[in-house]
């Protein structure tokens, strides 16, 4: 066991597994020489040379379609974008050759595409997404998102190891805010959701950053039992831990950094609202950021991310309820 | 860079150094196999046995083909709409591809993908997604994993005229030259994308363009099986000895609709009558038959196989509906990945 | 008043306001000489010339990225995809372009964007999509899905007119199957819902061609008395009705042709579950294609698709609840 | 092809026949205010007053500055991340810019987009988005309007050496192309795309390739701004002549890191310092004392101005949390489309 920042962790998770296996190689737009724009890869081009850290052109398309006929013949790419934003440029790729494949013809795509996302210190429009949940409208993609510093490293290696297009969200507010015990060595993290806290009284789910953004605010809610899950994994969904938390509560606060309409979170609200309908005893309450791009002034991106106080305010009326 | 956009350096007429009387044989085998299943499955279109649309290579069957034969079974392909030939020499069998075309659990895709949509990755191949020219990335993607791994094996892909507008294009050509990467690009230059003519779609050919990316381009006789396949082992022998990418601008026309819905009434019809004149099979036949080679028995055998086929593949049942939410995703965490192909040219099987 | 079918209704709706405004120009590939893989602009380019009626080059990024320049300096342009499912190959330019100016700068984007969307005909993994939540999911654009021939003009002309980027989802599968009395002349359909049907025990919420799916199941559903409300609009979303609605008949049944998943059947569910919590006498259902690539074969693509038997069903389990 | 990639034709050293004393006194004005408001938010930034990063253009304000000064009020412009002073040419002010910089409500995106992302439709510029390089088809599609109305206008856009490798370079050059649009493509090669070096971004400079989509691209010294000025002047009347595009390599070099947390240490000390004895406001200024011009005079007025625009920004407040949600759609249904510059260059005063 180590301390690692939630960032040191992808880089460990990224590393093992490179040495674990051979196939394993990452590509990038500045991830070589200059160890990428934050510092993930810092190094890897030393060990492990330009054949398997690839420094690419300045093209998304590319990236992910070169990586799709690289694990074809294969390897196993890991792309890196220098922001999850840029991702619209390899949409394509993504969704229609990648995400489709193996439903066609039985051909399996393991390619994993590192995904750095959300706001919080002034990206601005461009620099602050969180396009998730374009994928989870995407048959064929899985999608994964850690919240603490284990999960970053054992989702990444499960990601890697997963023989599907992998989406990796990797939140950029955490990289080196979140610190925690990373254990040695290789291990997978499962795609399903985890307990960050137990309670009784309601239910949070959540993922990426704003499980911290819950647990925050739900610390010492006058003394209310809160549980907070950590979705971790978005495709697959864990509905089975969502709804036997909801069972257990009765009540439910979504929480998703995502702009609200079509998000994460409400796919979350619309599993509950159909499959435990007879065990809520309160609305399903989604916070979420509003539909507009990610302002950059701080007031202004302040004004529209969900805050610690939106979730204790929302909680507390759920409580209340 | 005018230079380099011209023929590739090959004598006239047939190549006799690279290829044998059987080997010219089976390059005119697999061209009216082509033809034949494609005709086969219009029928069976007209018939409502084919769901969805159709599309067809007449007329174009030399590019495919020719290309193909040149490719070696360990080397890897994403085979475009027009291009069925290819399927069928690195080992797909007339069975299996006319059950895909009607939707059959025989088919390559089960069912799973219409038509054209399709590649056998038993032998090597990838389908090509509709949205083009996307496969030109995941070729090179194919060639990048085999030179970061000093493989001696190359990839290719064809893409036709209209689908160089679009920035994947661009994209795999760059990224094929910058790295120097051992791929093999085919334009498979048809006059038309869809309604649209040439002068629509660009200012400047595509294949002047390769020198602008670093690599040759070299126009060839689309509908010359031979001049595709010795174009095409040259590139190979070049991408095989580290020299990158080349481009090959198969110069052919779209002799029939985009797809079985259109009349094409937008082409010219002298267009059309002009290049009926240089249809690619029958020039094949003419070169045989001054070699002696009886073609009336070669097509009585194709029809008889495509004959065969036709009843194997409407024995195909239709898929299951309980299965159709099956295989999104893969569930084997070490999958297989694409195969070998058939070795057809007779230089291959020298070598092995 | 005249009978048209709902293809021609759409040509109908661009060709009056072409004639009506010189700045609405229409663009794609084959649109001209030829009329449109669909027809949709048949003989418009003798009518308008070939600069106001523009065959492009096959490339979709092109085709948004140089409307949306042709808008900012005074053009309408109505762009068409040649299917649906070809705008991920110009996603880039909608969502980060398009959507993103006017917060961004105060400067309008007004482009229209046709899709012709759905399944129902054999198109396959490529041809069958409904991306609507795509844009859903990203600020700035409003997406609009008619059912029927009158609000397909109507919604053609309001979409042109609005300042900003619209997705107009066409349902391919409703082209010359729908038919129905179109006004003459110009008028603007609002971007609200309208109630299909209306009904006492039951809503049903939907849009595009499941509206007549809809309609079908329950036409005589066992004498019950189902509502149906056919969206029009998705962005924005007329919540208003769908709450007034869901309060009247205390159940609902959302049918969505999309991929479940994060689909607009997804927020229509949330938005319920949220905001008509003390109205529901039932869980919030929702019918919707699994989360698969459209296959091709008749009898799979039929398998997920949504039916009217799956309708009827879901909605006589919801009545007897 | 590499005829036309070449100097345009221009006699050498300043173009009397075409600058104005005035003129390119107003060039080195426009150029020191960009170094100068650039220099002024980096300290900004420094003191945690400039949210986000911050991207400067050091050592290429020739590029904008005589790029810009040939373009007409009723031309428009993309203007991208290191093009500064054309956003000044154009007739935004530097308190707007810093106003911009910090995330203030004075700033052009009203704190909702920052630093470089901006353009202000009031004088007929689009703001970029990070994406790169999608602006080249907003201007080629600005270009398309032009031609479709018969307008005598032509659109300019600048793009990074990087920024070529993606697709939508590809669509927007050959669009451009095979319509023959009113349209001016900068390409700005600072030698390096963040870290990455030409040599692995493409094999063939883009400038060549500009032959290869049909429309003429020239080199010019990107750190004379009076280079820069003839070579656009001249791209403009070809645009306006109905001759279509012409792309213009300006060869300049990053001098600063990418963005303000970037050391650079990937380049090589040479050849900065190589680039250094080229500094392209060192370079105008030698002319002007040539000419007698009192530069130590310009350059106090060009500092008053920043100073006096720094206290006015620093006034400006921080944008209202209550409006963040406001403007993500226009309500106006007959918008204001984008208006027109400040004449600067005496040619359009002349004219008027
Ligand atoms: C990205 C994309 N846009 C649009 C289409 C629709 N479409 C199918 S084939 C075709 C024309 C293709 O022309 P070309 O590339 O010359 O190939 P050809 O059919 O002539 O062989 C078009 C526009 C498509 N397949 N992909
Ligand atoms: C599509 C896209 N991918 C990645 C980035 C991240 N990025 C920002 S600037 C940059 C390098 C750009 O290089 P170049 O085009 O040469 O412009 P320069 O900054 O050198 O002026 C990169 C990779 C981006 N802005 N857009
Ligand atoms: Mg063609
Ligand atoms: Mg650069």
């Amino acid at each position: 066991m180590a301390t690692m920042t939630y960032l040191q962790a992808i880089s460990d998770g990224l590393r093992q597994e490179m040495r674990a296996d051979q196939r394993v190689m990452v590509m990038g737009e500045d991830i070589g020489v200059f160890g990428g724009a934050f510092k993930v890869t810092d190094g890897f081009i030393a060990e492990f040379g330009p054949d398997r850290v690839m420094d690419t052109p300045l093209a998304e398309s590319g990236i992910v379609g070169t990586a799709i006929g690289a694990a074809v013949v294969g390897l196993r790419p890991v792309c890196e974008m220098q922001f999850s934003d840029f991702i619209a440029c390899g949409f394509d790729q993504l969704v229609n050759v990648a995400g489709k494949m193996h439903y066609r013809q039985g051909l399996a795509v393991p390619i994993t595409v590192r995904l750095p996302s959300g706001g919080g210190f002034s990206g601005g429009p461009f620099h602050s997404q969180n396009p998730e949940a374009w994928f989870m409208q995407s048959p064929g993609i899985k999608v994964v998102a850690p919240s603490t510093a284990e999960d970053a490293k054992g989702l990444m290696i499960s990601a890697i190891r997963d023989p599907n297009p992998v989406c990796y969200m990797e939140h950029k507010h955490l990289y080196r805010r979140i610190k925690g015990e990373v254990p040695d060595g290789i291990y997978e993290t499962p795609f399903t959701a985890r307990v960050a806290r137990e309670g009784t009284e309601l239910t949070i789910v959540t993922y990426g950053a704003m499980v911290h953004t819950a647990l925050e605010a739900t610390e010492d809610l006058d003394g209310a039992s809160v549980e907070v899950l950590d979705l971790r994994s978005l495709v697959p969904l864990d509905t089975e831990a969502i709804l036997a938390s909801v069972r257990k509560t009765s009540k439910v606060l979504i929480v998703d950094e995502a702009n609200r309409t079509c998000a994460a979170g409400a796919e979350v609200a619309a599993v509950i609202a159909e499959h435990a309908f007879e065990d809520l005893d309160g609305p399903v309450t989604r916070i979420a950021t509003p539909d507009v791009p990610i302002p950059f002034s701080p007031p202004l991106e302040q004004a529209v991310l969900p805050s610690v106080d939106r979730v204790k305010e929302a909680a507390r009326e759920l409580l209340a309820y | 860079m005018a230079t380099e956009t011209a023929r590739p350096p090959v004598a006239e007429g047939p190549d006799a150094q690279h290829l044998t009387r059987d080997d010219r044989v089976e390059l005119l085998r697999y061209m009216l196999l082509m033809r034949g299943i494609e005709e086969r499955a219009m029928n069976l279109y007209r018939q409502g046995k084919v769901p969805g649309s159709f599309y067809d290579g007449y007329g174009q069957e030399a590019v495919s083909a020719g290309a193909c034969f040149a490719m070696a079974p360990e080397d890897r392909l994403c085979i475009l709409h027009r291009d069925l030939a290819a399927h069928l020499i690195r080992g797909v069998t007339p069975t299996r591809i006319l059950a895909q075309y009607m939707g059959r659990e025989g088919g390559i895709t089960r069912g799973r993908d219409g038509n054209v949509h399709f590649g056998d990755k038993e032998v090597g191949c990838v389908g090509m997604v509709s949205m083009l020219p996307d496969m030109m990335l995941v070729a090179t993607g194919m060639a990048m994993a085999f030179k970061a791994q000093g493989q001696q094996r190359c990839a290719l892909t064809w893409f036709g005229d209209g689908s160089t507008s679009r920035g994947d294009w661009h994209e795999a050509m760059n990224w094929a030259g910058v790295q120097r990467l051992p791929v093999i690009f085919i334009l498979e230059n048809n006059q038309y994308a869809y309604s649209t003519p040439l002068s629509q779609q660009f200012a400047v050919n595509p294949v002047e363009r390769a020198a602008a990316y670093g690599f040759p381009g070299f126009a060839v006789d689309g509908n010359d099986a031979e001049a595709m396949f010795e174009a095409v082992r040259q590139a190979r022998e070049r991408a095989l000895a580290g020299d990158g990418p080349t481009m090959i601008e198969a110069v052919t026309m779209r002799m029939h609709g985009h797809a079985a819905h259109d009349d094409m009434k937008y082409v010219p019809k002298e267009q059309v009558e002009e290049w009926r004149q240089k249809d690619p099979i029958e020039r094949q036949e003419r070169r045989l038959v001054e070699l002696g080679v009886d073609v009336d028995a070669l097509r009585a055998e194709v029809k008889a196989a495509i004959d065969a086929a036709t009843e194997e593949a409407l024995q195909s049942p239709m898929p299951d509906p309980a299965t159709a939410t099956e295989g999104v995703f893969c569930t084997d965490p070490e999958p297989d990945i694409l195969g070998d192909g058939v070795p057809r040219w007779s230089g291959f099987l020298k070598g092995a």
